[in-house]
């Protein structure tokens, strides 16, 4: 489960590196090639966000967000990483404006695939029109990079999740790769709880957290692409298979996905729980889900098919 | 103001546009006799997988048709906040419904979003925020977090919030904070008829490119974005 | 009126009172406020049964439901105060007077309702202090216990927790009391007898069973570098030196870190069979690596651990099991043997002052004493003698003859320098002594008194207390381990040197240890789900410590 | 928040060749130290933004201890501090010193 850090190759290293815990620089120098990593303002350029003062709230140099560029088995990659521990990895003005950039000029190349280590609560509250306004220039971005014929791979395992303008931004991803600490939402669950009751939804219940939001239920519908183990090497190995692939990007995607959506709800309107849905998939003895090891799960991803390749 | 109103004040000439248990869809005749495609949440009606995938499978089915620009309007609740929309993954139906606004956009349609009452969060990115030109309405609240939920993960006061709020539009909910910071492009008003303000704006319609950070640099609310994107497009483009 | 056994046909009242509720001993939930009021005196001393972990909740319900013009006045002599009831019962004049040991989630009402005249204390306890009391000047009339399963003849299974039961039962039972059971269901036959039927008057089947408290289980994400620099100190610092094999852990971050270094860290140094074979110690999942690595001979348990179940009853050569194949706890037996069997106590605590008290009473809330003292103090009745605790004996006495000199029990006390929201560990008067003057209790709420520590560790190092030769030295050693924290940063630094050249007090770089090798990739599982993995599938945490 | 600063002169220059690191995050309990190599070999500063607002004396111990021990010559410190305890603020400082010491840019 462990091994001492040194004397490793970083392929050794990035094995032994939990996805999940490790920093945001740490994932990035880990999943890119060894030294490969060019940052764009980095934080000794102290371009931290204009608005934490007002709240008394200290800043962080990077805004809680890292970009660059860097190289994937040789080949250039874009790269950003959220740290998901400062601000719970939230989007506010800055943090946002560096991944529209960096998406923008993809856009311009073409060619070079973005990668997006998502770990996010969604928009920072202190700077919730900013940050709400962000993400929607970032997943404006987006599309149009992938409209341009850039790939756009979003990698979810961190500790924030993925919630709120951040599900949305997956959402708008040419594929996802998600762990199974990996939970990707909209509306958290203690703002579910908050809103509609602990009847409805007890956020402290983690295992049904997890069975509603949780990498295991996203694979399972189709929602991410490929599960990953729980470690940087595992991501950086799914995120190279990803990018191989990724077909283009066009109307017809999107009327695929119109119809993998519309099914969706067709098939599993009805049910009240995740377990309904994986039984309807014809999985049995779907409750065991949760305990499965990830190569029985991922064989059984996989044999049960579902995916939003050429549907997203 | 309620969605017949403004329809009917945006359409003199007619429109097919229902509302269906706060969501609309249709088409209407624009002044000059053209059409254009009319979709929308209603009603402070909150967004959720079923409103989600009517809205976006209306925008695909007139896709290959030619039904002229897109008028999304807005007064919606967030996005529905329940167990069951996420279970079956809200953020890919709103993301979809979002992704296909953007594709008719880019794609010879152009997109407005008109916001006259409500909307907040999830809803807004999925609608609004997702056309080319957003407008408001006198009268419209757009809030991304109202300032009570704020007040609690902040711990401030009301009073403390509203006082911060008083000197950034960063944070505090309303369509004039949306405006400074470059979202809502412009304000229409009652006085002059509302029908004349879309086709001046249909025929004034600025190109296919995302300016609201420009925007909101101009307008003093938003002085970082525009220029932080600007210098990672700049060191990316030397970096590769 | 004379006679000697009156006892026993008050005894024989009490139960032909109840007998009208139920079906031989069975007795409906919906009945049970009306067997109590039927069952209980006013002014009776009453144990109703809350445990560390196991509650007798039904009951708890049901007797805070009685008619106060019948039952009145009570005597409450229990180990735990923990559910809301346990005080409610107070507040509407159900109870008067309190006995007790342990009040961790209660400890802020319950210092207000001290404070507020509310209960009339008797005194606050250690768990092996109040079953003794049991037995002498303590005695319930009415025991209210909780177990798992019972046959319609009363014979009681209580399952892994079965934690005080055992004790309760038989202080009651025996000096004619009455022993009433919640069960969570009614069986033919039960797994196994833990107590026998003839000790047993009425058994309630709960609607639900009896509530459970994870207390034990620290989610190694958790656990910060300071903490992991902090267990390898211990590990290098204590257990390696002195051979520690039987010891006990407390159930802190501190001492969680130390069992996920043993595997890694402590594999390292070469320690394996030699340090930590044998415990005194409830199932902790964090122990789950270093189990499984064969570190571990034997584990006796004072309770049991949610979601530990399956894997103990697969590890019946570690853990205690009966002929069911589940964990048999006592607290009485594990108390004792924690006592009198272990060469070293090891846990954290809120306060310490310089001498070496500590206590984890703050003036807002009193947590009582639990196991905590019993661990760690000197037995001075012990009389086997073991490498540790001779060399330690030692230490403290090396002019002594060998032959007549006593050995030491390895006390440690295992914290950060500052706790939680920067909150100093070490402080020079502590806050049981002004607790204990608002109050006017004649001795404060002392955890481990200083006399018995042995050893102080936080990341600054190890402070060997038992080298110490006087008050003066004492007090510096501890300040030179209290880092900067105001006590620490009040150091005479020529005097913290020179204890340092003796080996009182040991730095990091003293024992080999790197600072920045204290990382958290240290850890033999780093998250719940890695203790899952470890234990091949059979630890099913609870749903709160899971993130999958 | 809470600006604090300080200048030490030191007996010696840092380690290794790097012109910056940084190790940490700000969140609670944790602290980012971005260190520069920009001084002259025998100075030292560190610039402080804190959340924990009145711990100057407790900083100034921690920091002189650590300059002591390290000499961290031609190194600028900026932390932003969440609220770190003593302890966790002289690890990030000791592993930012052993970061720039280390091969890379």
């Amino acid at each position: 489960m462990t091994a001492p850090l040194r004397d490793m190759t970083p392929a050794e290293r990035a094995r032994s590196t939990s996805f999940y815990e490790a920093s945001a620089r740490t994932r990035l120098e880990l999943l890119l090639d060894a030294g490969s990593l060019i940052e764009f303002i980095g934080p000794e350029q102290r371009e931290v966000s204009p608005h934490l003062r007002i709240f008394d709230l200290p800043e962080q140099f990077d805004d809680g967000i890292i970009v660059g560029h860097g190289r994937l088995d040789g080949s250039p990659a874009f790269v950003a990483a959220q740290e998901g521990r400062f601000m719970g990895g939230a989007f506010g003005e800055v943090h946002g404006a560096k991944l529209t950039g960096l998406l923008r000029a993809a856009r311009e190349i073409g060619t070079i695939p973005v990668l997006i280590l998502f770990d996010t609560g969604g928009v920072r509250l202190q700077e919730a029109n900013a940050g709400e306004l962000a993400i929607a220039e970032i997943m404006r971005a987006v599309m149009e990079a992938r409209a341009a014929g850039v790939k756009v791979i979003g990698l979810v395992g961190g500790r924030s999740g993925c919630y709120g303008g951040g599900g949305l931004i997956a959402g708008c991803c040419s594929a996802l790769a998600v762990s199974e600490f990996g939970r990707i939402a909209v509306s958290g669950p203690e703002v579910i709880e908050t809103n509609r009751g602990v009847e409805e939804f007890d956020s402290r219940d983690r295992a049904l957290v997890w069975r509603t939001m949780g990498g295991k239920h996203r694979r399972l519908l189709g929602a991410a692409d490929l599960f990953a183990d729980d470690s940087v090497q595992d991501f950086r190995e799914a995120a190279l298979e990803l990018i191989g692939l990724v077909g283009p990007f066009g109307l017809d995607g999107l009327k695929a996905e119109q119809e993998r959506l519309a099914d969706r709800l067709r098939r599993f309107g009805a049910c009240l729980d995740a377990v309904e849905i994986w039984t309807i998939s014809g999985i049995a003895h779907a409750e065991t889900i949760p305990e499965l090891p990830t190569d029985q799960f991922i064989a059984l991803a996989d044999r049960i098919g579902r995916t939003s390749r050429d549907a997203r | 103001m309620t969605p017949d109103n403004i329809l009917t004040a945006l359409f003199p000439d007619g429109h097919q546009v229902r509302n269906d248990k706060g969501v609309l869809l249709g088409s209407a005749t624009r002044r000059s006799g053209t059409c254009m495609l009319v979709l929308g949440v209603a009603d402070r009606t909150a967004v959720g997988v079923d409103e989600a995938i009517r809205l976006s499978g209306h925008v695909l089915g007139s896709i290959d048709r030619d039904d002229g620009p897109i008028l999304v309007l807005v007064d919606s609740d967030s996005q529905r906040m329940s167990k069951r929309d996420e279970l079956l993954g809200l953020n890919e139906f709103l993301a979809h419904l979002a992704k296909v606004l953007i594709y008719a956009d880019m794609n010879g349609r152009p997109t407005i979003g008109l916001i006259y009452g409500h909307s907040a969060a999830g809803a807004l990115l999925a609608t609004g925020l997702a056309t080319r030109v957003l407008v408001g309405l006198p009268g419209a609240d757009p809030a991304v977090m109202d300032l009570p939920s704020m007040a609690k993960v902040t711990k401030l006061s009301m009073e403390a919030l509203e006082q911060k709020a008083n000197s950034t539009p960063v944070f505090a909910p309303g369509l004039s904070n949306l405006a400074q910071m470059g979202a809502v492009q412009m304000t229409w008003n009652y006085a002059a008829p509302l029908a004349d303000q879309l086709e001046a704006l249909l025929a004034d319609m600025p190109a296919v490119q995302d300016l609201r950070d420009m925007l909101g640099k101009e307008r003093g609310g938003r002085l970082k974005a525009a220029e932080i994107g600007e210098r990672v497009r700049d060191l990316a483009l030397q970096a590769r | 009126m004379t006679g000697w056994q009156n006892n026993r046909a008050a005894r024989d009242e009490r139960i032909a009172a109840g007998a009208g509720f139920g079906h031989g001993k069975v007795v409906q939930a919906r009945d049970a406020t009306r067997l109590l009021e039927a069952v209980i005196r006013p002014g009776d001393r009453v144990c109703l049964e809350g445990d560390n972990q196991k509650q007798a909740d039904l009951l708890s319900r049901a007797l805070l439901a009685v008619d106060i013009s019948r039952v009145n006045d009570l005597h409450m002599v229990q180990s735990g105060v923990v559910l809301s009831e346990h005080l409610d019962l107070f507040d509407r004049g159900v109870a008067k007077r309190l006995d007790y040991a342990y009040s961790g989630p209660q400890s802020a009402r319950i210092a207000r309702m001290l404070f507020g005249g509310k209960i009339e204390l008797g005194a606050v306890h250690t768990y092996l202090e109040l079953f003794a009391r049991y037995f002498i000047d303590l005695t319930p009339h009415v025991a209210l216990v909780a177990a798992v399963s019972a046959d319609r003849e009363g014979n009681l299974y209580t399952g892994p927790n079965t934690e005080d039961t055992p004790t309760v039962v038989e202080a009651t039972a025996f000096k004619d009391g009455v022993v009433i059971a919640q069960v969570n269901e009614i069986v033919e036959t039960v797994p196994r007898v833990d107590i026998p039927a003839d000790r047993v008057h009425f058994i309630v089947k709960a609607d639900q069973p009896f509530f459970v408290e994870p207390l034990f289980t620290r989610d190694p994400a958790a656990i910060t570098e300071g903490q992991v620099l902090t267990a390898m100190l211990a590990i290098k610092g204590i257990y390696a030196p002195y051979g520690v094999q039987r010891l006990n852990h407390g159930i802190g971050f501190s001492t969680a870190a130390i069992e996920l270094l043993l595997p890694t860290f402590g594999e390292r140094l070469g320690l394996k069979g030699r340090i930590a074979t044998h415990f005194a110690l409830n199932p902790h999942p964090a122990l789950i690596p270093a189990i499984e690595s064969g570190w571990v001979r034997q584990i006796h348990s004072f309770g049991s651990e949610v979601g530990m179940d399956d894997y103990i009853r697969a590890r019946s050569d570690v853990y205690f099991t009966g002929p069911d194949g589940s964990l048999r706890s006592n607290r009485a037996f594990c108390q004792a043997a924690g006592l009198y069997a272990c060469d070293m106590f090891i846990g954290s605590t809120l306060q310490i002052d310089l001498q070496g008290n500590s206590s984890t009473v703050t003036t807002s809330r009193i947590a009582g004493f639990g196991g905590a003292p019993n661990m760690g103090a000197d037995a001075r009745g012990r009389r086997h003698p073991s490498v540790p605790w001779l060399k330690a004996g030692a230490e403290a006495d090396p002019d002594g003859a060998a032959l007549l000199r006593r050995g030491r029990k390895l006390v440690v006390q295992i914290g950060e320098t500052f706790g939680d929201k920067n909150v100093p560990l070490f402080v020079e008067n502590l806050d049981a002594m002004e607790l204990a003057e608002k109050l006017n209790l004649e001795l404060a709420p002392i955890m481990i008194y200083g006399d018995d520590v042995t050893h102080i560790v936080t990341e600054e190092g190890v402070a060997n207390l038992l080298l110490c030769r006087t008050a003066q030295e004492r007090e510096q050693a501890i300040r030179g381990v209290a880092g900067y924290t105001e006590v620490g940063r009040r150091r005479d630094h020529g005097m913290v040197e020179r204890l340092r050249e003796r080996g009182v007090i040991r730095r990091p770089e003293d024992l080999g240890i790197n600072v920045l090798d204290a990382d958290r990739s240290l850890l033999a599982a780093r998250s719940i789900k890695d203790l899952v993995r470890w234990s091949g599938g059979l630890y099913a945490p609870p749903s709160k410590f899971r993130n999958w | 928040m809470e600006d604090l600063s300080f200048r030490h002169h030191v007996r010696a220059p840092a380690g290794g060749a790097r012109k910056s690191a940084i190790v940490g995050v700000v969140a609670s309990g944790n602290l980012e130290v971005l260190v520069e190599r920009v001084l002259p070999d025998a100075e030292c500063a560190l610039e402080i933004k804190t959340a924990a607002v009145g711990f100057g004396d407790v900083w100034r111990a921690v920091i002189g201890d650590f300059v002591e021990r390290y000499s961290p010559g031609g190194l600028r410190f900026s932390i932003n501090d969440g609220g770190a305890r003593p302890d966790t603020v002289s690890l990030r400082l000791a592993q930012a010193v052993r970061l720039i010491a280390e091969h890379g840019q």
